[in-house]
Order: structure tokens, then C-alpha cells, then sequence
């Protein structure tokens, strides 16, 4: 078994609209950040993975991705898989 | 790292940092014998600290009255418990978070609704209900509006996960609170007269057990080890996070192995954690303890005892079964996923034994750290009289009536309690909104009432009559409603009692609550102590905080805030017609800073007010009754024309001075809203039960609230009154900058 | 007809649904945990109210896993009724027996008040005691009420007359002002609001009693028929 | 000015509880996704930033993420700049 640090991203599609990002926007600009354009909020999840190696934990990050950590009907999402100790 | 030894602790005075004095110190060591080690000074530290062991208050919180026949049991447990008959009691308490909201405000709130929910069910009860009482500085400023939003966020956040509904409380705003907001949190649950759990720790042999979440380095407060240059020290945090998900499922669980009879006892991790429900749950069996610490499931690596023992993480709770129950209970807790950890054991031997590593690392006379925990008599200064105020006339009656209106500490809340679930259990029958909540108990036709009060201008200038007043008008809330009030619990927020000033607000606010309790017959049965509210010197303005519950017996005797139908009813002032403006928040607002005397307060006439309104209630002779608070009659008035859609004309008795008439806070009053042909009925009441009643006016068709005196008249419309009332609170929050962090 | 109340970790309106449906209905009620993986003797099937696992991630996002969830879905396709009232709304979207999602208000606060619907179908299990049109009082309680569906999603349940309730006056950003919608068959409903808290007039509102009465109503006649 | 896609991602201090991920890791492992170890939820936001060179992006964002995006007090966070076009 290898140990791998996995970082996924997920995000509302661009149809889908973002209170909080247009609220957290809406505050940039007020305190002064007159240069930030669309704000859009999502979540960050970090994870340690125990898999056989590489192709399975992406093959196991796809299906978690799938079926829990994000909601295709509103969501996409990416992810980024490291190697411990590499 | 290394733990100093002993004798480091010492000579180097570290037992300072672990919040000993030099002097508690050498207590410690004379009832030791010897000199603690590092664990032991640190569990000295947190059971001697202010907020475990009530150190400067208890010698005045001992002049409270605790007893009557309906308490059935008064301070010192989890929380008080009180009769409601038909077999049915009701446990109840207060508690204080502002330290923990101040600096991080959403887990801040979240974590006190826990806390509190926690010592509920502890005692076998289940919550009905949260209150929430808060104080903040004026709304002006950013930061309190961060604090504010993510304080009511929080509250809803635990609250409404956990499903148990916020249906009252209050919110303030003064200057005072600018930086040190108030947040306390009231539960109360439903329990069977016959079955009252406590928090002890009996029956030698019978095994103790850690359930919930598991222990981690939270809001340990050891600065001790804290060196500057650790880097990891940045990625620390004394902020401790709720899971009212946990929580409610630890509820559940408590609750269900309580009902199988397994329970010896039962309490929550509060403050100081382990430290605490093992001593206190020894000391009031009269026992012992034994634990073995590499059982306690840890969430980190490495932790040492002593970051054990202090650990506040929070959802977990120390159970004691009797011996052989264990497979009931790790059958409910499994079912739950819950975690469960045997950690020990009951002693006769009086001591609290921690085991680690095959050592014993810690041995401490139970007594000697909670019985025998030092009580200060501080210096208490100088009473202070109140100063006579001269309080000018507004320019404008209509202007200063709109002010009130849109004053945060009277405008309308919705924007807070809108973000609570106040129906969840689906017995609310009165929410937010009214003078006071009320809860149906399942199946019987009876509810529970219950409000919160407090006002800090009041003790500020008149600590007894203040604290008095606390209570009034709690009992008067419940008593509006139409039910009897039955008890109190209350939170003390005072400043540094290090300082005599202080010491006689708080001396002189519990003798004035203690009397109102006795002529209301309201004993306190549980409660706690805030002390330290202060920021660079400042110390807040004294705000004890009352929580009463009342009973009401039959629902269709509650009675509203607001008539269902209202074109044509009476209005009826009931109490005293007074025009003086001591402490009155028009005062304030027309000198810049409280003034005058306390309002004025008559605690057998309250009595006799409060009798009256449940006599009303039961006889169906109004339609609806408001209390007079804050704001005075006009608000009053004005909140029931608004809450009822119509206007209303009233006229002043003769004589009086407008302003005062309008805006005075004096106590002991309500006005009823009556049918003409109940009219008779309701002032025949009055006079039987000797409280003054005076129709007054009536609600009309009209557009406009109407008041006329002797030689004026105010008129000021509906509309702009809705405006200033509604509008307030939500247009000072608007879409703000830094409140939007309470979005992410 | 016996009921089941679908308990979830972190659902709190099962004992109100219960109550209100013996109340209304004088019907036997079961409380059934989420470990159950048969609900075959059940005439109807109610997912409450709640935070099933705290709403972590996305409301509804876990508990959808739980093996009770199979067990909904196979009585739904037999075409007994099921009702999913809040978190139970967000439970069926998420295990697509509903379609759509539902985010976070818009407003970004959670909200309970009294709110006024507008009934806009009683051909279904759950309306045919309303008239079409109709505006009814139930309150809402929460955070993560706002539908939301795909266009072509929507134009669907337009066209096939499966979109229930819409509020008044919309208090969470819906799309449409849904707060309640039918799946194909129309035997499955999700809705926001809480019809358990209007059954009594104490409540404010007796206005959701008609829900429980009409599957009721519904499930004897079926009864009855077979 | 010169447009940036700022992508920043936020997550709690590792001394904070984070009752989230663990409820997560609690779905993950009962769904057979055994090799999931400790799970932790942040925040991942992405927005447009147009300043007058790399630098100054930097350290609006900077400034961004101590006063809004993350609450120093449980939370830490980084931050990527990306400029458009290149
Ligand atoms: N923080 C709060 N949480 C819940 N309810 C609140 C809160 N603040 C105010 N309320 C509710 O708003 C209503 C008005 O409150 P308040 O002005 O304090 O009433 P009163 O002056 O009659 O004591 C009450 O029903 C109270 O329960
Ligand atoms: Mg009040």
C-alpha cells in the first residue's frame, strides 16, 4: 500500500448562481478592491489516501468524486494526487 | 517537550501561569503534603479558576433563596429542576459564553448552546427549548456587526441542527458591550417528576466511561508550553468547535440509556473537561475516582495527561453505569456510532487517581479540590446612590416616539429569531414575538413558559433595585402570557470583582434579586457567574441575566401579545400610571448616558399585577396583554397596534408630564386589549386583586396611534412607525463588508 | 393503512411528522431507522425534516447512502406515495428520485416563518384534498431550500404539471418559486415547507392537514380497490 | 492593468476540530473507500483580479485573505496567480 495526499476542488457550474460568491464580492469591492471581478465560492477537501499505487487512487478519488464529494447536478470538480514522501 | 518538574513549578512560580496565585498555591501544597507535579498544579489551576469554582461570588450567591415545594432540586446539579404537576418537571439553567464568542463569535454561540443542551440532558430531561440572551456595542460599528451576525448564525447553527427550537431571548446594544458582547444561552427540558438524574459518581466498583468525541488538544490553556518561537504555535487555536451533529446524537443516546435505568451518573465535559465532571461527580457521591488516561480516545498524537485532563473539546460526556449494564449501553451508543471508552473506575478513597503508563501521575483528596476550593470574601465598596437627573422634553413628542421605535435595543428582532428554528418539535405554541414562549408538553394540555431579562442601565444605576427589577420582569413576561411563573435561573455578568466597585454592584444586584425572588416566589434553582467582563480596564455596565419559567395549565388560556381581531377593543393600562423618566431609555438617549435612578419598582404591587394577569388568562377577560418595558407605554402601544394592523387612540390621565407619561419605564405594568362587554369582568378583576386599571382608549379604523393630554396630543401614522420599528435592525446590518465572512 | 417515518442520524422532525400523522389521521405510524432495508409493509413513506448527518458537505449529500434509501426507492417504483419534507426533500434529490438540487438561499441565512403556497395541482396522492389555485399557509425552516434544475429540467416538470407548491412570495431564490415538485409517476413529492407544523390551531395554521388526509385518502381507496 | 485568475484555497488549522470532514470520512470509509484517511474541508475560491502588475495582485490578495476570505483565527490559507493570457 502507498500513501497518497490527495487535494480535490469542487465548484458550481458557471449556470448555476453563487450567492455567496457575489456577497463576498460585493464586500471586496466595498473595502476597497475595486480590481476583483466574479468571486466564485467552493469547497476544498484534503484527504490522505491508502491505495496500491497511483492509478488506483485515482481511480478511487474519480468514484468518491462521482458519488459523494460533489453533485453533477450542480457541481464540477477536480483533483490533484501526490505520493507521500515523493 | 519535558514537563518541569515540581520543583521547577515552584521556584519558578509557572503555578502562575496555570492561574494559581502564590498563596493558592501554597494551599495547594499544605493540602497535598508535598508539592504538585505539573499535572496536578494544572488541575488545581482549573477547579480553583473563577469559572469552576465561583471563588469571589459564592459567599453572596448563598443569600438566593433555593427552595419551595415546587423545587425539586435547586443549585449545584447540572441545572435546577422545578414541578410542573401532573408528574411532569422541568430542568432548566443559564450560561455564559462571551469570552469564547468574543473572539471567535460562531463557534463562540454554537458551543454555549451545546454546552447548555449538554446540562440538560444530563439530567435526564429532554429539551424543549433554547433562549438566547445577547448584549452588544451600537450597531455602528463594523466589528459588532460581525460580532452580532456570527453570534446569531452560530446560535442558529447548533440549535437548529440539533432540533430544538430557539423561542425567545433578547437582544441589546450599549456602548459597554463595545468590547466584551454578552452570550448567554438558556435550555430547558421536560423530565418526569420521579426521575431526576444527577451528576454523581456512586457505587463503588461501578465503571466510568468517556462517550462522544473524542479528545483533542482544544482550548487547553496552558500557555505554559507555549514558547514564541515554536512554529507550530501559530498553527494552534484555543478555539473550540461544535459538532451539533454529535451532539444530537449524543442526546439521543443519553437519553435512551438513561431510560433503560443503567445511569448511576451522568454529566457533560464543560469547562476544564475531564477535570471537572470527574471531581464534581466524586465530590457530590462523596467518593472517589480512579482513572486510567491511555484509555481516553484521543483525536491527536502525543498528548500528555495533563493536555488531557484540560482538554474542551466539546460533545463528550463522563457516564458512570452500574456495574454489569455495560453491553446495554454499548448496544444504544453502538447504534449511534457513537465512541465509548472504559476509563476507569469508582473509589471509596476519596481521591482522584489518574493512571498513565502504568503510573500514577496524579492523586488529589477530591475534597481538597472541590469542598475546600478557596471562597473570597473581596472588598466590597462603597454603595452608591443613585443621583437625582433632570431630563429635558423632547422638541418633538412624535420624533422621540419614532426614535424609541427605531432604537436597536426595542426595534423589532425578526431579522434575528427569523434565523431560528422556533417550531421544531412541533410544539410551539407561543415563539418568538410574544412576552413570552411557550412550549406544549407532549400530550398533556399544559405548556411551559419562559422568557429572559435583564437590563444593564438599570443596575448600572441602581444595582439593587436593578437587580430586583431583572426578575420582575421576567416573572411579568411569563405572568403575561397568562401562566404562573415558578422559578428562575440567571447568568451574572459583572466586571473584574478584583475591585471592590464591582464587588458591590454584584453584592448589592443579588440582594435585589434575592427579595424580588422571595415576593415573587420565584426561588433560583440554578444559574452561573461571568466575571472579568472588561477590555483595557473598562469593566461592563453590571448585566445579570433572568431566565423564568412559568406553567400554564389548559392551552386556550394563553394569551397573546397581539389580538387575533382588534377593531374596537378596549385598551386598558393596568399598574400604575407613572410619568417619571429614571433609567429610562429615553433618558439615555436625551442626556447621552443612563441617568437617574433604576424605574420605579413596588414588589408587592408586581405580585398583585402578576396574579391579576393569570387571573385574565383564565378567564378569558382580555384579548390580548403586553408588558411595559423598555421604551414605556408608547412603545407598548405602538407594538400592538403594529403587531395588530390597526391604529389606535389613547388619552393620558390628567396632569401628567407627556414625555414621562409616554416614555416612562416604571414597573409593574401592562396593558390589556379588551372586548367592550369583557370590560366589566376585567376591571372587576382588577379591583378584586387591588391593581390599578384605568381604560384607557381603544384600537380605531385609523391610520395613526393617537395620544392626548390635558393641553397636547401626538399623532404619529402607522406606516411610519412600522418603518422605523421594522426597518431598523436590517438596514444598520445592510450587505456588509466583513459580515459577509459570516457567509463563507 | 401503517405509516413509516424514515429516521436518519440527525433528522428532528420524525416525532413531528409522527404526531401530526396520528392526529390527522389516527393512522399506526412506525418510526423506522435508516439501517432498514425493507419497507414492503408500509402504505406510505415519509422522510422528515432534519440535518441528517449534520447537512455536512450538501444537505442530504450522506444520508442518501443509508440502506433505507434502496428500500424508498423500490416502494416509490411500486407507486406507493412517498413524501420527503425538507431534509427529506434534499434526500430525494440527492438519490435522483427527484430531479434538480437544492442550494443554499439565496439570502445565505437560514429561515423559518410562516409562509403562503400556492397549491398548483391535486392530481397527486398529496393534493387531491387542496383545489388547484388554492393559497395555503405552512411555515419553512431552513438554509439550503433554494431548487434549483437545469432548464430543460424545468420545462419538463412545467409541461407535465409536477411542480406542487410554489411559494407566494419567494423566500429563498427557487427557481420558478418552487417549493415543491412530483416525480413522473406523481406518487413521489419533495417539498420545503412543513406541513407537520400546521395540523392544529395552536400552530398558527391548520392548513397541512390536508396533506396527510389525502394520502390517506389515497392509500384506502387503493386498499379498498385491491 | 493587467488581468489575473487568483485561485486561493482555505482550510482549518490543523489543531481545529473539523466536524465535516470527519462526518465525511465516516461516508467514505462505510462505502467501502477503505484506504481514506483523516478528511478536512476548506474553502477553494476563485475570482478575477485586474491590478497593475504581479506583484500588486499579490499582495491585494494577500490582504484579501486576512481581512475576508479566511478567519485567521481558525484558519489558514494560500494563493495562486495565474495572469490571463500567458
Ligand atoms: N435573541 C433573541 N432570540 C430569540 N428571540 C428574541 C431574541 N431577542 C428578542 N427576541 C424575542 O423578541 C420579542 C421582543 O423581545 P423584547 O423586546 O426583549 O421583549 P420584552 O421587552 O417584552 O421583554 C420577545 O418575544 C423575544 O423573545
Ligand atoms: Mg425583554
Amino acid at each position: 500500500m502507498k500513501q497518497f495526499d490527495v487535494e480535490v476542488k469542487v465548484w458550481l457550474k458557471p449556470s448555476v448562481f453563487d450567492p455567496q460568491g457575489h456577497a463576498v464580492h460585493g464586500a471586496l469591492v466595498s473595502l476597497g478592491f475595486q480590481g476583483a471581478g466574479e468571486v466564485r465560492i467552493g469547497k476544498f477537501i484534503q484527504m490522505t489516501l491508502a491505495a496500491e499505487d497511483r492509478q488506483a487512487a485515482e481511480r478511487q478519488v474519480e468514484d468518491m468524486c462521482q458519488k459523494v464529494l460533489a453533485n453533477p447536478v450542480m457541481e464540477t470538480y477536480a483533483f490533484e494526487i501526490r505520493e507521500r514522501g515523493q | 517537550m519535558r514537563e518541569p518538574t515540581p520543583e521547577e513549578i515552584r521556584e519558578r512560580a509557572l503555578y502562575r501561569n496555570l492561574g494559581l496565585t502564590d498563596e493558592e498555591y501554597e494551599r495547594v501544597v499544605e493540602k497535598l503534603g508535598r508539592l504538585p507535579n505539573y499535572v496536578e498544579a494544572g488541575i488545581f489551576g482549573v477547579l480553583w479558576s473563577e469559572h469552576c469554582s465561583y471563588k469571589s461570588s459564592k459567599v453572596h450567591l448563598r443569600r438566593f433563596p433555593t427552595t419551595g415545594p415546587q423545587v425539586l432540586q435547586g443549585p449545584g446539579e447540572n441545572a435546577g429542576v422545578v414541578d410542573i404537576g401532573d408528574g411532569f418537571a422541568v430542568a432548566f439553567k443559564m450560561e455564559s459564553h462571551n469570552h469564547p464568542s468574543a473572539v471567535e463569535p460562531y463557534q463562540g454561540a454554537a458551543t454555549g448552546v451545546g454546552g447548555i443542551l449538554r446540562d440538560i440532558f444530563t439530567m435526564g430531561a429532554r429539551p424543549i427549548a433554547f433562549l438566547d440572551s445577547l448584549r452588544f456595542g451600537p450597531l455602528d460599528d463594523v466589528r459588532t456587526r460581525y460580532l452580532f451576525a456570527q453570534v446569531v448564525a452560530g446560535i442558529g447553527g447548533y440549535g437548529n441542527c440539533v432540533g430544538i427550537p430557539t423561542v425567545g431571548g433578547e437582544v441589546q446594544f450599549s456602548p459597554t458591550y463595545r468590547q466584551n458582547p454578552l452570550v448567554n444561552a438558556m435550555c430547558v427540558g421536560i423530565l418526569r417528576a420521579d426521575r431526576i438524574v444527577r451528576g454523581e459518581a456512586k457505587g463503588v466498583g461501578n465503571p466510568v466511561f468517556v462517550v462522544g468525541a473524542r479528545t483533542g488538544r482544544d482550548g487547553i490553556h496552558g500557555a505554559t508550553f507555549a514558547s514564541a518561537e515554536d512554529p507550530e504555535e501559530k498553527e494552534r487555536s484555543a478555539v473550540q468547535v461544535g459538532d451539533p451533529f454529535l451532539g444530537k446524537l449524543l442526546m439521543e443516546a443519553c437519553l435512551e440509556l438513561i431510560a433503560t435505568g443503567a445511569v448511576v451518573g451522568i454529566q457533560d465535559m464543560g469547562a476544564a473537561g475531564l477535570t471537572s465532571s470527574s471531581a464534581e461527580m466524586a465530590s457530590r457521591a462523596g467518593g472517589g475516582i480512579e482513572l486510567v488516561l491511555d484509555r481516553v480516545p484521543v483525536r491527536e498524537t502525543g498528548m500528555t495527561p495533563y493536555e488531557m485532563m484540560l482538554s474542551e473539546s466539546q460533545e463528550r460526556m463522563l457516564v458512570v453505569l452500574e456495574r454489569g449494564k455495560e453491553e446495554t449501553a454499548f448496544s444504544i451508543f453502538r447504534r449511534y456510532g457513537l465512541e465509548v471508552a472504559d476509563v476507569g473506575r469508582v473509589t471509596d478513597d476519596g481521591m482522584l487517581r489518574l493512571r498513565w503508563r502504568g503510573e500514577v501521575v496524579a492523586e488529589i483528596p477530591v475534597r481538597a479540590l472541590v469542598d475546600e476550593a478557596p471562597v473570597y470574601e473581596r472588598p466590597v465598596g462603597p454603595p452608591v446612590s443613585p443621583k437625582p437627573a433632570s431630563i429635558p422634553d423632547p422638541r418633538d413628542l412624535a420624533g422621540a416616539w419614532l426614535d424609541l421605535m427605531r432604537h436597536p435595543n426595542v426595534a423589532d428582532k425578526s431579522w434575528v429569531y427569523r434565523q431560528y428554528d422556533t417550531m421544531v418539535r412541533a410544539q410551539t405554541v407561543f415563539g418568538p414575538g410574544m412576552d413570552a414562549a411557550l412550549v406544549k408538553v407532549p400530550d398533556l394540555d399544559k405548556a411551559v413558559a419562559m422568557a429572559t431579562d435583564g437590563n444593564g442601565r438599570y443596575v448600572r444605576l441602581n444595582p439593587k433595585k436593578g437587580g430586583a427589577i431583572a426578575v420582575a420582569e421576567a416573572a411579568r413576561n411569563v405572568a403575561a402570557v397568562g401562566a404562573k411563573p415558578l422559578a428562575i435561573t440567571n447568568c451574572l455578568n459583572f466586571g473584574n470583582p478584583e475591585k471592590p466597585a464591582v464587588m458591590r454592584q454584584l453584592a448589592d444586584a443579588i440582594d435585589g434579586m434575592a427579595e424580588a425572588c422571595r415576593a415573587l416566589d420565584t426561588p433560583v434553582v440554578s444559574g452561573n457567574v461571568s466575571l472579568y467582563n472588561e477590555s483595557r480596564g473598562q469593566d461592563i455596565d453590571p448585566t445579570p441575566i433572568v431566565g423564568c419559567v412559568g406553567v400554564l395549565d389548559g392551552i386556550v388560556r394563553r394569551m397573546p401579545s397581539v389580538p387575533r381581531e382588534s377593531r374596537g377593543l378596549k385598551l386598558v393600562v393596568l399598574g400604575r400610571e407613572d410619568d417619571a423618566l429614571d433609567g429610562s431609555l429615553y433618558a439615555e438617549l436625551a442626556c447621552g448616558e443612563p441617568v437617574g435612578d433604576a424605574p420605579y419598582l413596588d414588589l408587592a404591587a408586581e405580585r398583585r399585577l402578576h396574579d391579576l394577569l393569570q387571573r385574565i388568562a383564565a378567564e378569558r377577560a382580555a384579548e390580548a396583554v403586553h408588558d411595559v418595558s423598555e421604551g414605556g407605554l408608547a412603545v407598548a402601544v405602538a407594538e400592538m397596534a403594529l403587531g395588530a394592523g390597526c391604529g389606535a387612540v389613547i388619552v393620558a390621565p390628567d396632569g401628567v408630564r407627556p414625555a414621562g407619561w409616554l416614555f416612562s419605564e416604571a414597573q409593574g405594568r401592562a396593558i390589556a386589549a379588551v372586548l367592550p362587554d369583557r370590560l366589566e369582568a376585567l376591571l372587576d378583576l382588577a379591583r378584586a386583586l387591588d391593581v390599578p386599571a384605568r381604560v384607557a382608549g381603544e384600537f380605531t379604523g385609523a391610520p395613526h396611534v393617537e395620544v392626548s393630554f390635558a393641553e397636547d396630543r401626538v399623532r404619529v401614522p402607522l406606516a411610519d412607525l412600522a418603518e422605523a420599528y421594522r426597518n431598523a435592525i436590517p438596514s444598520l446590518l445592510g450587505q456588509d463588508a466583513v459580515d459577509s465572512r459570516a457567509t463563507l | 393503512m401503517r405509516w413509516a417515518v424514515v429516521v436518519f442520524p440527525g433528522s428532528n422532525c420524525d416525532r413531528d411528522a409522527e404526531q401530526a400523522i396520528r392526529l390527522v389521521t389516527g393512522d399506526p405510524v412506525d418510526l423506522v431507522w435508516h439501517d432498514a432495508d425493507d419497507l414492503s409493509g408500509y402504505d406510505a413513506i415519509v422522510l422528515p425534516g432534519g440535518f441528517s448527518y449534520g447537512d455536512y458537505l450538501r444537505a442530504g449529500a450522506i444520508a442518501r447512502f443509508s440502506p433505507v434509501v434502496r428500500a424508498v426507492a423500490r416502494e416509490a417504483e411500486r407507486g406507493k406515495p412517498v413524501i420527503g419534507i425538507c431534509n427529506g426533500f434534499q434526500i430525494l434529490t440527492e438519490s435522483g428520485l427527484l430531479p434538480g438540487a437544492l442550494l443554499p438561499n439565496r439570502h445565505l441565512q437560514f429561515r423559518c416563518e410562516m409562509t403562503e403556497l400556492r397549491v398548483e395541482t391535486n392530481d397527486s396522492p398529496f393534493t387531491r384534498l387542496y383545489t388547484p389555485g388554492e393559497v395555503i399557509r405552512i411555515p419553512i425552516a431552513h438554509g439550503e431550500g433554494r431548487y434549483h434544475a437545469e432548464p430543460e429540467v424545468l420545462e419538463e416538470l412545467r409541461r407535465e404539471r409536477r411542480v406542487a407548491f410554489r411559494y407566494v412570495e419567494n423566500p429563498n431564490g427557487s427557481v420558478d418559486d418552487i417549493a415543491g415538485i412530483l416525480n413522473p409517476k406523481r406518487n413521489v413529492l419533495g417539498l420545503m415547507p412543513h406541513p407537520e407544523r400546521a395540523v392544529i390551531d395552536w400552530m398558527g395554521s391548520e392548513d397541512g392537514i390536508r396533506i396527510f388526509q389525502s394520502i390517506h385518502a389515497h392509500v384506502e381507496e387503493g386498499l379498498s380497490h385491491a
